[in-house]
């Protein structure tokens, strides 16, 4: 995926001169996880440069670029470090173009590493995406294959609208089924890790449907698709599978569509479970299927905790997690 | 001194917490501030490094001394036409906030700023500044726009949030944006604009073009994250920006002191980052101009960003919000050592032979007839109130480029609301 | 309730030696809605005093003063303007007894007037709420009248953990009833205006029951209360009006009784709507009382744009969308 | 150049973007760099205002010259007993990051930082200090725990996540806490620690207590908004705490120039705040420890903060995580012209007659079985790796002092869903 990533920059950089790429590391060093290897070295300083480290400044920075007519595409190091650049996000590239009636505006897509599962502990596992969804303005886009990741941020980087690009790394070099002690697995061999090496872009507000189904819907993103669609493998249940692709703007009709066909709902998320995404995802999918619901719309999500480090698996909402979920499910709770 | 054991008879440590020299009720003087004579402070070339002058961001460069000559090596020697033309720019503002302030009084709108005393800072620094320099402005910088020739009937328009307001009333007033005039948009978060700044003159410079970026904010505001951040990249990657304190003294209720004036100027904050720093007399337009031009060429040519500190007093209430008279004295805006800045550029247009009394009783009128014309004619587009001047559907309008279908859909069911309830 | 407020302070600096406050605007000003007034003069500069203007100064000086030992309530004037201080609130204040196993902590108490509905635009009537409550290690508390704002502020300065304390600025003069265009009433004669003077606690994490009825349940806070209420009355119908005082941690029992009685549920608050706190509420009802509910848990909530200056009251959830949702949820729209 | 024309004939702007001197496969020289001699810095007294001695935010205060001596008024003068208990604690620290960056190559543990090269910064500062002075430092000051005496074992548990682990294994290896050695809880995130150290200040003064308080950021961090926080609080209120920047010329890949080293020292942003500054050669223990003493004599009689710059090189990767000879030259670390901190303190024993080579390397053998020792009695409490340390349970204690309903009620299910699971 990291490959993938490192491509839709090469592509957006050769095709347009207005595209720069900035952040922590991310000059010479080709960032801490190498998504920008190579680009400084084919591009100049003046289009990847290294910056220093205030998140508030990166972001800021990025805005004044975007309003100059630039299409800046930062990179906060890790999510957890996006906390000091939130004014700058929510207040600022959220709000220009419609406090200013469309005069100026942000086209900045915000690349940032999330979530956990790489023994990171509490500051480099978080995954904030929630609270991106809650302030208007802002688009969230989390890729889960690099196929996907490399349409999507192509897609991102053209669109005119601020975009937060969230990247699972715990999927950077390979899918993860979230056994982790079996071994690592790596892209090859998956059928969407095959990226052209051109220009192509996968609309934003698109959900793909991973794996069709008629039991029940299962929506996720990100790493848990793997866990998911793993799980579902093992257990031999016929789930809908959804890959949301992109949570703002949300492809609510294919959602519906599924849950009205299945009539049931499991949302599947690494962050903290309270006023984490899936509450959104779930108050929908009751909102304008609860007619078709069968059973409850069932919640997998990481804990309400900080990320605790040596407990990681536990935490890490995986196989044993999801499946007693589904099972759940299908239990006659009514009273 | 064990690196594990705790020393005895150690002294009791003592906060310290800043006062203002004067509380209501008090005397207010400003006895204690050393001001130096106009004409004093040295002018470095434009290209010299940062280093050679560090003592700028503690002199104040003054061109108007108190005969109202200009003397000294940052005497811009401007021709009299431009000089009448400043005068009128900041005699128009004045003009403005007085007919705006009482507007809000009147209930017209609900919120207004005035830059009482302040209008030098601005407009020196717009004529010294090419029209198509990008300024990223506080909210107390109305006199950028004046100065620019940009249309006042526009900006009541923001102000009354009426039909003919082009932000269809989406900001508070005074939070203009007028692109056309490269003035940016501006935001309540203080000095978020700092950064943004910065980050539009490096772009500037990245494309080898020749625009350059000004920003401003107030001394309070220089205690937020974001000027931090905006003086490190300036620095880092030279910049060709100038940033600008506007030190009024006063930050809402607290004093110039809670920002850390007790220790140093704001100017030396740029000192700090090696940055090209100068301390001005932000109620002397000529000294304002001076060193917006020096600043401008040096960020032209390459040699990067300056700060800048106005020193200035801020005449007025904060905002239509506040009671100064509740947290300062009331003598002491009359106290304040450096004159008015109006009356000072024409005190020196009267001392050459170029302005008279007579005629600067004629300009005040003349300004003051051509903005009450202006506002009855923004008036014509409506004012602030309860009633809407805007369509209800134009609120779910230009979130995003294109109007995503939860946005759609929220609309739609507020309309369909509305009219089932007859509104 | 400002007064009330204002006692809470007082109370709290007079009896605990370690109580400061501090803020922009907050010391010989008294605070720009004067929740303060008075107190520096009876207290000194050492307890209460005013500050920089830099939110992330403030949060993470009270970090380190409650680290110390003392109990800071530090205000940060606007709700919008908390976003500076994000990092210090999220990845300090909320994780610290955590991370350091409980050998520090960060009393602190985090007050800021927040929501609309006094023409502030764009960013000086914001609800992020939401935000907070996504954070593990932080409890949020809105109060509804000003006996309930000082006992939850009193309990809250005695907690020891990190509180959000969002104070409904519409409401701090006067109950305010949703009809803007009504004249403004004040809390005079209001059940909830009389303040004991000493000290007195409300329980974190209690809810009131505002109203008692049997139709359907409306869940909601702060100054919404007030509208909810008003809305019920002019309708004649038989609602239980549940006032949530704390959102996390949420008196959950409270609300699932309630659902499990009446069958219906409504949601209220200004914050706008996707992934707010509502989310969160409409996923806990229908997890908990699914079986019970006869139609789908309804939302009405601030939209997602930005806070719309001269559109406020447009934008505010008043009662023409309160009476609009209720009604809906007695409409059968069984496919 | 009226307000609202542009300019003709303006040059072209262009971007500038540091380049570190020396890249991958390039040769490494500090020759650019002035080495001030050692003794050559003046030495205010420590109650001087700020203003008198700003030059001291450019010099370098240097006690060890090239022989060895201790030269000059930053001399401290200190008796052959506290020099070699120093020596000790920098050796110890240097062993003990060598034994636990194999530890992490071994599996043993997941993660580590060494201090290599900047030990004297810790330690120096460490025996400068009371023992109950707090601190709150960044994750690269072992050095001040094992200069306190704290339990290396203790440490080791916590690097491994291990049964004895204080901190249940919840923080990543080496962010420790110590309240007992009066050693905050490090935090991941770069520089909070700042505003946190200068509030704990601000409390110790409120209440008349005797502590003060320090903290470190490296040179990279200072560029974060809470550095900016921190400097004006503790300018405004005077705040007795002792403000470091470790400039060790790295920050992971990216060299100094990108936190604003070339237009200024980092010293200098102190002189921004008005703020007591000195620049310190921070290879030198001596010159750390006689800064950090004057600092704290100063904090100690209310006279407010001090910024001290410790000038050094991180002679090894940022962390496990990263290889440095993929972004900079592998001569550097050889190259860098203020040597080592180990020999140069053992040169000075040596040099006064009381340490000889032999002891020298008695010494490095001792610690560095000491450690080794150390290392065994931790493993025996387990070491990192897929095997849970920790029971489940504990993960939801202490998020808040009581557990509410909802994490009690998450803990329940993830117990039953393990056991249901077989787990
Ligand atoms: C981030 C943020 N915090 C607080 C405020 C509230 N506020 C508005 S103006 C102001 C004072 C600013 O003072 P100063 O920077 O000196 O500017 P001046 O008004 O004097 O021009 C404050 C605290 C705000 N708008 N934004
Ligand atoms: C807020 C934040 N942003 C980014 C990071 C990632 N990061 C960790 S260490 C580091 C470099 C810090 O360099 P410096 O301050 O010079 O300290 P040094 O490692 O040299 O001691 C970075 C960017 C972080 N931990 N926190
Ligand atoms: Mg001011
Ligand atoms: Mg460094």
């Amino acid at each position: 995926m990291i490959g993938a990533i490192n491509s839709a920059l090469d592509v957006m950089l050769a095709r347009d001169a207005s595209v720069v790429v900035m952040g922590e590391d991310v000059g010479f060093f080709g960032g801490v996880f190498r998504a920008t290897a190579g680009l400084q070295k084919r591009y100049g300083t003046h289009r990847i440069f290294d910056t220093p480290i205030t998140e508030c400044g990166i972001i800021g920075v990025a805005i004044g670029m975007g309003a100059y007519g630039l299409r800046p595409v930062p990179e906060i190091q890790f999510a957890d470090y996006i906390y000091p650049a939130l004014d700058q996000l929510v207040s600022e590239a959220a709000r220009l173009r419609y406090r200013s009636a469309g005069e100026f505006t942000a086209p900045i897509t915000v690349r940032s590493p999330f979530g956990g599962g790489i023994f990171g502990g509490q500051t480099h596992s978080q995954s904030p995406e929630g609270i991106f969804t809650h302030c208007s303005g802002l688009k969230t886009v989390i890729p889960s294959t690099p196929y996907d990741a490399k349409g999507l941020l192509i897609a991102a980087i053209e669109d005119n609208d601020p975009v937060i690009f969230f990247e699972p790394k715990r999927i950077y070099n390979g899918p993860f089924h979230g056994h982790y002690d079996r071994p690592a697995t790596s892209w090859a061999g998956h059928p969407q890790a095959q990226v052209p090496t051109g220009h192509y872009r996968i609309a934003l507000g698109k959900a793909a449907v991973v794996r069709e189904g008629m039991d029940l819907t299962i929506l996720c993103y990100g790493a848990m698709v793997h866990v998911v669609a793993n799980t579902v493998a093992e257990m031999a249940i016929d789930a809908e599978i959804i890959d949301l692709r992109t949570l703002i703007p949300l492809d609510i009709a294919t959602i519906e569509a599924s849950v009205k066909k299945t009539g049931r709902c499991l949302i599947v998320h690494e962050a903290t479970r309270t006023s984490g995404f899936g509450a959104e995802l779930s108050a929908l999918v009751q909102e304008r299927c609860f007619y078709h619901l069968e059973a409850p719309v069932g919640r997998v999500t990481g804990f309400d905790t900080p990320y605790p480090y040596s407990l990681e698996w536990a935490y890490f909402p995986g196989p044993v997690r999801i499946r007693s979920a589904i099972e759940a499910l299908f239990e006659d709770l009514r009273p | 001194m064990n690196p594990s054991s705790p020393l005895a008879n150690r002294p009791a440590l003592r906060l310290h917490v800043p006062e203002p020299p004067a509380r209501p009720g008090e005397e207010a003087s400003f006895a204690d501030l050393a001001i130096p004579e106009a004409g004093a402070a040295c002018q470095p070339a434009s290209d010299a490094p940062p280093a050679e002058f560090r003592e700028l961001a503690y002199a104040l460069i003054r061109v108007l001394d108190d005969e109202g000559r200009a003397v000294g090596p940052w005497n811009p020697r401007l021709d009299p036409d431009r000089l009448r033309a400043m005068l009128r720019a900041m005699v128009l503002t004045r003009a403005f906030d007085d007919v705006m302030f009482r507007a809000q009084r009147q209930g017209k709108t609900s919120f207004y700023m005035k830059s009482l005393g302040e209008e030098a800072v601005s407009i020196g620094a717009a004529f010294a500044l090419a029209g198509d320099d990008m300024l990223f402005p506080s909210y107390r910088q109305q006199g950028l726009l004046i100065a620019r020739g940009w249309s006042i009937e526009d900006m009541m328009n923001q102000i009354y949030g009426n039909r003919a307001d082009r932000l269809m009333g989406r900001q508070l007033p005074i939070m203009y944006s007028v692109k056309e005039a490269s003035f940016f948009s501006i935001s309540g978060n203080l000095a978020t604009q700092f950064p943004q700044a910065v980050g539009w003159a490096m772009a500037s410079a990245a494309k080898g073009d020749t625009r350059i970026a000004a920003t401003w904010c107030g001394e309070g505001s220089t205690a937020e994250g974001d000027f931090h951040s905006a003086c490190t990249f300036a620095s880092v990657y030279r910049a060709p920006v100038i940033l600008n304190v506007v030190n009024n003294q006063w930050a809402i209720s607290a004093f110039s002191g809670f920002a850390g004036a007790e220790a140093t100027t704001f100017a030396a904050r740029g000192i700090g980052y090696g940055i090209a720093s100068l301390r001005v007399d932000g109620n002397d337009a000529l000294a304002v101009f001076a060193a917006t031009q020096w600043a401008a060429d040096r960020a032209r040519t390459n040699h990067g960003p300056t700060l800048i500190e106005h020193f200035t007093y801020r005449a007025e209430g904060h905002s239509t919000s506040d009671d100064p008279g509740a947290y300062r004295s009331s003598a002491e805006a009359r106290a304040w050592p450096l004159g008015d800045p109006v009356a000072r550029l024409a005190q020196h247009l009267v001392a050459i032979g170029e302005w008279s009394e007579g005629q600067q009783a004629e300009l005040e009128r003349e300004c003051a007839a051509q903005i009450r014309a202006t506002q009855k004619a923004a008036e014509a587009n409506g004012v602030f109130g309860h009633g809407f001047n805007q369509p209800f559907a134009t609120m779910f309008e230009g979130v995003f480029e294109q109007m995503p279908w939860h946005l759609a859909e929220q609309q739609r069911q507020m309309l369909d609301e509305q009219k089932a309830a007859g509104l």
